[in-house]
């Protein structure tokens, strides 16, 4: 009756790791390599793992396509403010010394958010692109 | 059955693994690093990730670290026959395939057993059906060593009954 | 004492080659698919193990140990699965495994 | 060590290219590709490429291969028997094309030169400025996100063009299936 | 001594490589391919060590945890040729 026990239980115990892993990756590209979209597609690994093995459905009602869509924009649309927020904290359009008293930590904070939009944007789009492909 | 244990435990080991990875403990990604435990946890219960399958904490702790340290002598022990094995110069190897008995009552005291097989070199599990474990060893004495089932007994030591 | 470190590392590092290159030739030589599994595990455990604990001996920062470790952990908990998941398709995809023995089920 | 290292490894992967060209059978391919992305990131890594080798780690385990078989899971798993006698006239072609590109690539800096003019450009500036202006230990992280952080803007819209183009491609019957 | 980890390391990504060329069955390549991911990490790692730099375990981290992700995905196609099916309905071993 239960077939693929011991790739199920791996992958129970496997998954909340590498989306953690992910998460990791994306906020430490400021001291090691990684970034947005590393992060973005170990991200998405760790849900196809999961659709892999409990079934694509399961996954999408997880994170339902719809929600990807919306993320998805959602991640382009963090990049283009954090970009018109230097335009209205008086600096130029991505200029991120702006942000904070002191240049580094401006860059620093402006970095952090743009990385985050790479890193939504990608995931959603490669989750989305997976969802289309797997669809029987 | 209650879930909240295995949520807070494995946040537990999450955050620990962030820190152990991470080498930066300024404020900002102490936050990120709580930020992202949670919303894995989240994501991991609506994911059904957590449970006793997937964050064994019904497992004791003592025997656990002695069946590690056994298992790591097994693996040893198992690598060298293999390695002797690969290298005789008529192929010293006669494969088997049996059906070993497991006597756990989890199915990640199961998962375990199936995976020590297949990490000491020389048997590999092919397939579980309840109890029975199919087995392909490399050679007739791995498979009979086996099948005395010491492996067995010490994953079964390592349940907590419940 | 940093010595005796030094040649611990390096007899690590050389048996783990020994065992990484056992269980290529292993993987070359053996007759069947089923074989030559167990001769990809010489290489996931003994070789990687012994092969990261000598680096580990070597390395200078707490963290790159720590990473080594978590490497290692890694590679335990999912190079079976594969294996497993590998042997279990193959017997699934009806490739019968060569066996000296007749009476096996 | 390292220059032996790169040319090793590059052999192994012009071995395995060509075996995928030789090679019909399509999950055979996909197999193959999965190798080549391994062997691949590994020759980053000794080109001291260290992010790109890290991107291709991640697409290359995690997403590739994947959307190779979803692919496959549509079409099909064998290549149709195409038509493969030797012509002269393209082999003439392709090795006069092929002599034309190496020839080009005498002019072409040598591998690592650092008096090359892209190094003298501007991407001085970046490496001497960068702990300065930036304080980003990860130089290409602060390269990538701030100094050309426009490139990025672009490629990252460019990545959800292309996710809203597969969408529109190939959603279009599923999402009525969807709603149903 | 990381040179002569390095060499067996070359040596043994040739003859995982061969092992995949020569097949002969679907399995047999697949094997090559995960024997060779765990050659890639632990060329990561020596190469780390062998420039003096060992900052890149991250890498090796990354395919120590996905790249059993491929070799899933491709037994799964072999078994259903679909991706998106639950693993765990109507198989029959």
């Amino acid at each position: 009756m239960e077939h693929h026990l011991v790739l199920r239980v791996i992958a129970k115990f496997i998954i909340p790791m590498i989306l953690l892993f992910a998460f990791y990756v994306q906020f430490h590209g400021d001291y090691g390599p990684g970034g947005g979209f590393q992060a973005g597609v170990i991200f998405a690994a760790g849900f196809i793992l999961h659709a892999l093995i409990f079934g694509l459905d399961h996954t999408r009602k997880v994170l339902p396509p719809v929600v990807l869509r919306v993320t998805g924009a959602l991640g382009l649309l963090l990049y283009l403010g954090t970009g018109l927020a230097g335009i209205l904290l008086g600096g130029n359009y991505l200029d991120y010394n702006v942000f904070a008293a002191d240049p580094i930590s401006g860059q620093h904070l402006g970095i952090l958010l743009i990385e985050m939009g790479v890193g939504i944007t990608v995931a959603s789009v490669m989750l989305s692109l997976f969802y289309i492909f797997a669809q029987p | 059955m209650n879930k909240i244990p295995h949520a807070l435990s494995l946040g537990i080991s999450l955050a620990l693994l962030w820190l152990l990875l991470s080498g930066h403990y300024t404020v900002l990604l102490l936050a990120l690093g709580l930020g992202s435990v949670l919303l894995v946890v989240y994501l991991g219960r609506r994911m059904d990730v957590i449970d006793h399958e997937g964050h064994p904490i019904h497992l004791k702790f003592k025997p656990t670290l002695f069946y590690w340290v056994w298992l790591l002598k097994e693996i040893i022990i198992a690598n060298i026959d293999v390695s002797r094995r690969i290298l005789s110069l008529r192929s010293d190897i006669s494969p088997t395939v049996v059906k070993v008995k497991s006597s756990q009552k989890t199915t990640v005291g199961r998962v375990i057993y199936a995976n020590s097989i297949t990490l000491t070199p020389g048997t590999v599990s092919m397939s579980i059906d309840d109890d029975l474990i199919l087995v392909h060893a490399l050679s007739a004495e791995g498979a009979a060593a086996l099948d005395e089932g010491k492996m067995d007994r010490h994953i079964s030591m390592i349940e907590e009954d419940y | 004492m940093n010595h005796v470190v030094d040649i611990l590392s390096w007899s690590c590092l050389l048996a783990g080659a020994f065992f990484l290159l056992i269980g290529v030739i292993g993987l070359l030589r053996f007759p069947d698919f089923f074989t030559r599994l167990h001769a990809a595990s010489v290489i996931e455990t003994l070789g990687s193990l012994l092969i990261v604990t000598g680096l580990a001996l070597q390395a200078e920062q707490a963290l790159v140990i720590v990473k080594l470790i978590l490497l290692i952990v890694f590679i335990m908990f999912t190079s079976p699965t594969a294996a497993h998941a590998l042997a279990k398709a193959a017997l699934h995809g009806k490739l019968e495994p060569v066996t000296s023995t007749e009476d096996n089920n | 060590m390292e220059t032996l290292i790169n040319i090793i490894l590059l052999t192994f992967l012009a071995i395995i290219a060509i075996a995928i060209t030789r090679i019909r059978h399509l999950l055979v391919t996909v197999v193959l590709t999965g190798m080549f992305s391994l062997l691949s990131a590994s020759l980053l890594v000794s080109m001291d490429a260290v992010d790109v080798a890290f991107t291709e780690a991640a697409v290359g385990a995690g997403i590739s291969t994947l959307l190779f078989l979803s692919v496959l899971a549509l079409t099909s798993t064998e290549e149709l028997a195409g038509n493969r006698k030797f012509s002269s006239i393209a082999f003439i072609l392709v090795s006069i094309t092929g002599a034309i590109l190496i020839y080009g690539t005498l002019d072409i800096p040598k591998f690592g030169d650092p008096s090359a003019p892209v190094h003298h450009h501007i991407a001085e500036r970046f490496i001497y400025e960068s702990p300065d202006e930036i304080g980003v230990p990860n130089m290409v992280t602060s390269v990538l996100a701030s100094y050309r952080g426009y490139d990025t803007l672009g490629e990252t819209t460019v990545i959800l063009t292309a996710g809203i183009g597969v969408l529109l491609l190939l959603g279009r019957g599923k999402q009525d299936k969807e709603t149903d | 001594m990381f040179a002569a980890a390095m060499i067996a390391i070359l040596l043994a990504m040739f003859m995982s490589l061969c092992r995949a060329l020569l097949g002969p069955t679907l399995y047999d390549r697949l094997l090559a391919v995960n024997v060779l991911g765990t050659i890639t990490v632990l060329f990561i790692a020596v190469f780390g060590f062998l420039t003096g730099r060992p900052e890149f375990l991250d890498i090796g981290l990354a395919y120590a945890l996905i790249n059993f992700i491929a070799t899933i995905a491709v037994l799964k196609f072999f078994e259903y040729r679909d991706m998106g099916r639950a693993t765990e309905e109507e198989l029959d071993i």
